[in-house]
């Protein structure tokens, strides 16, 4: 049965709470704005609710249903547990702006997961507000601009490597950055030398996820730093392969000024089909001052506080606020309960079977399929691939779709840009092995397909919910909300 | 560790099968001076279900529920009731612990769903085109001017006093940044807003005038004349508004001429969450400036089979495709959130929101017409939906909140908190009132209003 | 694909929860009788133990998933309220024999609940701790034989009409009693003359359930109740169609003396795929007093109180004790909160609205299926239908099969046993008319093969997880738990 | 009403297609007398959401729960730590709202689930096969009576004193109405279970001897002599388990000799719920007994294409089929417990129960060697679990019980409440510990159990 949309099966004098009925004749203070205008809205009873989205929900693919090894994504079990201490209402029910003495347990959550980043990372100072990964790297960007500043020194470049993140030259961008492209080596990783040749007094801060979208460490991170330092620059790392190595290497001992954790990447917060999403920013001394308000402190009697105000001359060097309140506190308490779940050892643990599992996945794929730097030597927590062996017209896009009928989500594709049709994987520690071995017996058996040319293999998936969707049609044309069929 | 599915003997076969001899060898590229020797040192190592529940339970603990005690507070977040339903909805794990419908081929259901909740917010803003959610209110705001600079391609934006401080602050941030000016005020603490106040600031250079509808003192006043005089030098109105729920009483913000209306829709499904994660609401009325909005966008389409689908579209305007010539840098939206807002408000319908907010609106007036009565508070509001300004008569509001929550009220938003320092406006009090505040609720608050404003005089 | 069992998947070393290692020299006092064999139990770590139910679940039909027409087992939407008020601590994590002081909530709960179902049947007493349908139909033919023996009037012998539920008869057998049928009449009614001509000194009860399992209300059951009670008899309903006419009859009004109630039909507790259930038991004056133990009582100053005294001898001529402890809470929990939701004039609406539904589809179909006591007017809250006029040897399992590839779960079949190929259709009140009308136009293209003779319907399901499954063989060489391969 | 899709306009269209004037006119074979000419009287309206769920609220908030403070009661129900993974599943829509799984082709999760659960019940109890659960243990013991008074055609059955009073009393209820003679006795106040005793009784009549391990006073001893002595006069042995935890640490009933295991799976995945529902677990260690066991039982079969699947079978012993002849009236089975049940020892598994059962026992010495220490206070127990029995020196438990709920403690369960008015009785305490009982908490009992017999005697 296919599920209709809302607009077809709700009506306007349906509704699936009950409150009392509209008193026409009730005294209003309205100041003469009531709405005359019928609002356009549809109501459904609650077993009909139920019903709609329980059905939408199955044409979904989730982590729960199975292996979903989408590459720089992250996309690793979310524990329940997490999700059950979040509803507390100790947690859930409290405002943003209550009382500080009758949130003393809120403040102290945001206290203990900014120490937590700050040991993990070892870096001395974290901005707990930002929203998501992207708005992490803003704040970090943000922050070296305004260290910049504050020291009269008015940069105009930021260095980013062609296989990037789009959001590392589009934060650039937006705080007016110009952005320039770092070569990649063959193997895969930031050209030093070229780097280096560019570093000068208009390099405000050079942009590098470690491990990188190869799925690769760059091994030259700190004489990077060293070099990006001594020229008055700042290093802002991209941390959304944080998850690769946490528990195992610290960021501050290679010399990162700034990095943005995405808590559903490393922290397993849900993803919930786009977000909401979390991205605290860990700071060196050099840019700590600077970061944004609020921030949580602690007296000495014990008390938490917020530093909130922003309105005063004492804010100190912060370079302000970027979101209302103070962060995405939901996503705070699940990422503590997975902290604390997993501990120091394991965490270690985690970065270890990531970075097992992509390695084993590289090695049981490398001799059918383009792996064009698994000669560089192991891989992180994601394993990269081409399609440049493919034939008959095959594209990575094929073989993702081949991998639908097969049961699975396909890996990200074509990304990073550097390799032609790149086919990105990472199983992250969540997988069993034996999950992995029947991901591997199907992606060989697609890449068998694509190698051999087979023409079936352009219509798939065959067995979705859906066959290929006309993305064309849609841009060319927007539909995007419902209208009647006769409006 | 119950996460974590690799046994040891699974470990040495697949290191066996790499060709490794151990899983150090695999961080050979770390370098030595950056290599731990051990776990992390300081911190707890790995621990049961049971002790991380205990501990988070202690934190959680340490907080006062909303729910256990008379709440007023509002702000740019109320306090309603949830039906259970929706929690229940957004857990399925396919909702859950689905990713961004890259692959819409299997992701309908997110992607369905995000085209009913584009429809829902349209609707609910009066405007042609809403898009896939933002972060929040706050940063909605700040993409709503940024959008308005594109298309007007102007780099100056005028905002109402009465605009709330933290989306204010927020877009002043950003343009300190981006290099664009904006013009902010303090809010006059007036009955009515000042309009014609905010019409003189609007010049030939600006890109937009940001209005908050209510605005931050809970007032509500007609911006047809706002949006006449934007339009008139060629300016966009920017309509913020942070209760979703006012627009099943008021007139709709497209209704009166807003070009973009954003907003915070943490009112329905989402809950308080001590701030985030939230929902920004964004919309635009002429759908000609679809491809100047930031955000995802999904779009209708058809299969292979000529069957009726839902992608992701409009891409090219996002940081994935354009890189550093995106219209934002954003790439997450708040999408379990948008579930929640979308299924709260398919269980209220047309019908139901309109209930649910008359019912917001007798109760506050109740509450406005009681507090009024209160020796030394005057209401400072003509008009309001569901949250009013007290004037407490020269006292501290700062103090007198402290106060009323050690007496067991959490009794509204201190504009001395909103605007510490400011000294005209410390001694106003915001009161909000949902359907889940009681006539008791309402009593307490007058009694200990009342008390609490006695004793501070002693 | 398919989902493996867990103990293809599960390994004795693995363990989803994080527990102290076994110190095998830690001290015991287990008297000599530590386990030394293996258990041979597997476990899952969390990630694959969701994913390995979540998978299974997908493989289930549910009402949350669609129509769910199953005559007389009133598969109806179950509020998630419901599932929220049974979770808060107070109800879910208190000890069946803590203090009484400290669970004065739950005893009132249990009282107020039964208040509720002593003012919908209007009868004086009720019995809470039945754990199901069937164990409540224990209850009450215990209570009636163990009134019986209180006046030294011992009989033998139950009456049960032909198409009485199989639980009827069972129960009766079980308190030794010898079991008669009472025919039916060609309405789908009892039989009254001969009910009435066989009653006599011998006769202990009948039970009669109403409205029926033909989906009639049993117009003379007042009759009936009368010559039962004039010739010394009880008269036990059975309630599991208590939902048709909740809030419009009570049937205590109708003369009953004792009627269980399945609290997952009428007040919506979910069925969770075979249970559990609850059923408690409301008595007339006459049997109230034999009623099992424990109940609560509430004393003059308001506190509640249970008597359980099943040792002592002034626990009064109650029959004993059914079950450890109180009774199904967690259900309690959820009838109440339902029965507030809806108010009496809710329930009466969620009658009606069964009731109305039924009727509609039973004219809605009869035109083309054979509806053998249509003519008798409106059905109650279900429509009966029967296979006599399927061709080509096609019979109502076919349809039922057939109705699988509709998206449906079919109806119940051959049951009553009074109609050749019963096919029993219960809508229930929390389907809309487009759900129904839907559901309809299915029906009636299945029907339409079947009256057709469409071999291909003899094959049906094609689209369920399994195609028709082989009982026949389960039940000759019963395979009923997990063995090795090579055990 | 926001459970009623129906409008009035749909309703006067059905009607209308049904040919009737009103709805009533449905209700017409309804005898007049009966008619009721409105809502029932003395019951409310229909209430929303946030109004019920305040009303429950307030109900729930009135007892005092087991988590909150110091917690030592057992007795047949115990507090165990259930993983968050357990409620988020059996609330999937798809097992919640299914039904009894009669159509197989699109059931198989829950006969999946309940095969598999059927094979972590038989291996647990060291038997051959296990049913589909029944409704608790109780009356899963009285079932287990009457199977074995059809497999032996004897109707005496002989219980041991040890055995729960609930489970002895239900058997005792429903014997005296099937004719059956059921030898009872109550428990001796000794450091060892009086199996001497309890053999003398089994004579020649005897369809089964009844034993409950670890007993009602935590006692555990091996049951091999009365499996020998039973079978040695063609009685079957019945063994009853309210703690399925402990056979992580102890020896299998099935081990013993045991022909009928049964018992309650409460503690695994189901929670206290004061007290239901629960989940019975049936089992039997001789496969030859398979067609005489009572309930449901899920079959491994395969499908028109071979494809392995499942199905309910043996369902000729069942009462839809054999009406009066039926094994058992049962219809219902506790299919979301034995989801629970099966979800939570999946996570446990081998490792996890052992380690479970270890730390339960580990908890339960340290209390017992700490409350021994109380002045006035023994431990009768040799051998225990995770639960044992305290002396009182005379003071009666039952009042010892209620004086520490006043301070804040639930002390354990008197045996005053479990056999009231029998004297030789009242001074005995049984207290149970698991893993969620913390050391402090041992302390705090043992203190405040000296304080409460100190002022007792006072």
């Amino acid at each position: 049965l296919e599920e209709p949309l809302l607009f077809e099966i709700g009506r306007a004098d349906v509704t699936g709470v009950d409150l009392p009925a509209v008193d026409a004749n009730a005294p209003t203070r309205l100041g003469g704005l009531a709405r005359s205008e019928a609002i356009g809205l549809v109501g459904l009873t609650e077993p009909e609710t139920v019903r709609h989205y329980t059905r939408l929900s199955r044409q979904n693919y989730g982590i729960d249903l199975g292996f979903f090894p989408l590459g720089s994504c992250t996309m690793k079990h979310n524990p329940r547990l997490n999700e059950k201490v979040a509803r507390l209402p100790g947690f859930a029910d409290i405002h943003p702006l209550a009382p500080q003495n009758s949130v003393q347990g809120a403040l102290e959550v945001v206290a203990q997961l900014g120490e937590w980043l700050c040991k993990l990372t070892g870096m001395p100072g974290v901005a707990m507000s930002p929203k998501a990964g992207a708005h992490g790297e803003l704040c970090g960007i943000l922050a070296i601009r305004a260290a910049h500043e504050a020291r009269g020194d008015a940069r105009e470049v930021v260095l980013v490597p062609e296989s990037a993140h789009g959001t590392n030259p589009a934060t650039a961008a937006f705080a007016n950055y110009r952005v320039e492209d770092i070569p990649a080596t063959p193997e895969g990783r930031v050209d030093v030398a070229a780097l280096k040749a560019r570093l000068g007094p208009d390099v405000a801060a050079v942009m590098i996820t470690n491990p990188n979208t190869c799925g690769l460490f760059e091994k030259d991170f700190r004489e990077i730093a060293d070099a990006v330092h001594a020229a008055g620059g700042y290093v802002y790392c991209d941390g959304a392969n944080f998850n690769a190595i946490v528990g195992k290497v610290r960021p501050g001992d290679l010399g990162v000024d700034a990095m943005h954790i995405n808590l559903h990447k490393t922290f397993s917060t849900p993803h919930g089909g786009g977000g909401p999403g979390s991205g605290p920013v860990v700071f060196s001394e050099a840019l700590a001052p600077f970061a944004p308000l609020p921030f949580v402190r602690q007296d000495a009697e014990g008390t938490f506080y917020l530093v909130e105000e922003e309105n005063r001359e004492e804010r100190g060097p912060s370079f302000g606020r970027m979101t209302a309140f103070h962060g995405q506190m939901g996503m705070f308490t699940r990422a503590l309960t997975y902290m604390l779940s997993h501990g120091a050892d394991g965490l270690k643990q985690v970065a270890e079977d990531a970075v097992l599992n992509a390695n084993y996945i590289l090695r049981s794929m490398e001799d059918i399929l383009h792996a064009p730097f698994a000669a560089s030597g192991p891989c992180m927590h994601e394993a990269l691939f081409g399609d440049k062996d493919f034939t008959g017209g095959l594209s990575t896009l094929d073989v993702a779709k081949g991998l639908i009928d097969e049961g699975y989500h396909p890996m990200t594709v074509y990304f990073p840009l550097v390799v032609h049709g790149a086919m990105l994987v990472e199983p992250t520690e969540t997988e069993s092995k034996a999950a992995i071995d029947q991901f591997i017996t199907a992606f060989r058996a697609v890449v068998e397909r694509a190698l051999a040319g087979d023409e079936e293999l352009k219509q798939a998936p065959y067995y979705a919910p859906r066959r290929r969707l006309d993305e064309t049609q849609a841009a060319r044309k927007p539909v995007l909300s419902w209208q009647k069929p006769d409006d | 560790m119950r996460y974590l599915p690799l046994t040891d003997t699974d470990r040495a076969a697949m290191l066996e099968k790499i060709g490794a001899g151990s899983v150090d060898e695999l961080f050979v590229d770390v370098p030595e001076v950056a290599r731990l020797d051990g776990p992390i040192r300081g911190l707890p190592m790995h621990a049961s279900e049971m002790a991380v529940e205990r501990h988070m339970k202690s934190l959680a603990a340490k907080n006062l529920v909303a729910g256990d005690v008379p709440f007023f507070l509002g702000a740019g977040a109320y306090r309603h009731h949830v039906p259970a339903s929706v929690d229940t909805i957004i857990q399925r794990g396919e909702f859950l612990t689905a990713y961004t419908p890259y692959q819409p081929e299997i992701a309908q259901g997110t992607l369905q769903m995000l085209f009913e909740f584009q429809t829902q917010v349209a609707r609910l803003y009066g405007c042609a085109v809403a898009n896939a959610s933002l972060y929040d209110g706050s940063t909605a705001c700040w993409e709503a001017v940024a959008m308005a600079t594109r298309v007007t391609r102007r780099k100056r934006a005028v905002l109402s006093g009465a605009l709330h401080p933290h989306y204010a602050e927020v877009v002043k941030t950003m343009a300190k940044f981006t290099g664009d000016t904006i013009a902010d005020a303090m809010p006059a603490i007036t009955p009515e807003p000042d309009l014609g106040g905010l019409i003189a600031r609007i010049d030939d250079d600006t890109a937009c005038v940001v209005v908050q509808y209510p605005d931050i003192l809970g007032r509500i006043s007609d911006l047809t004349p706002v949006a006449e005089a934007a339009h008139a030098k060629g300016a966009l109105l920017v309509v913020v508004n942070t209760e979703p729920v006012a627009l099943g009483a008021i007139k709709s913000p497209g209704e009166m001429g807003a070009d973009i209306v954003v907003g915070e829709g943490q009112s329905l499904g989402v809950g308080l969450q001590f701030g985030g994660p939230y929902l920004g609401l964004f919309a635009v009325r002429d759908p000609k400036h679809v491809r100047q909005m930031p955000g995802r966008l999904c779009g209708e389409t058809t299969d292979a089979e000529g069957k009726r689908g839902f992608v992701l579209t409009l891409s090219t305007r996002e940081q994935h495709i354009r890189r550093e010539k995106a219209t934002s840098n954003i790439c997450t939206n708040s999408g379990l959130c948008a579930l929640a807002f979308s299924v709260h408000m398919t269980l209220l319908g047309e019908r139901g929101l309109r209930e649910l907010a008359a019912e917001n609106h007798r109760l506050a007036c109740l509450a406005a017409e009681r507090l009024a009565k209160v020796p030394g508070v005057e209401v400072l509001n003509n008009a309001f939906f569901n949250e009013f300004t007290l004037m407490l008569g020269g006292k501290p509001a700062r103090a007198i909140v402290r106060d009323l929550a050690d007496r067991g009220v959490l009794g509204g938003v201190s504009l001395g908190r909103l605007y510490p320092g400011v000294e005209a406006l410390e001694h106003a009090l915001l009161v909000a009132v949902t359907e889940t505040t009681t006539e008791e609720d309402i009593e307490v608050l007058a009694r200990e209003l009342e008390a609490s404003i006695k004793e501070s005089a002693q």
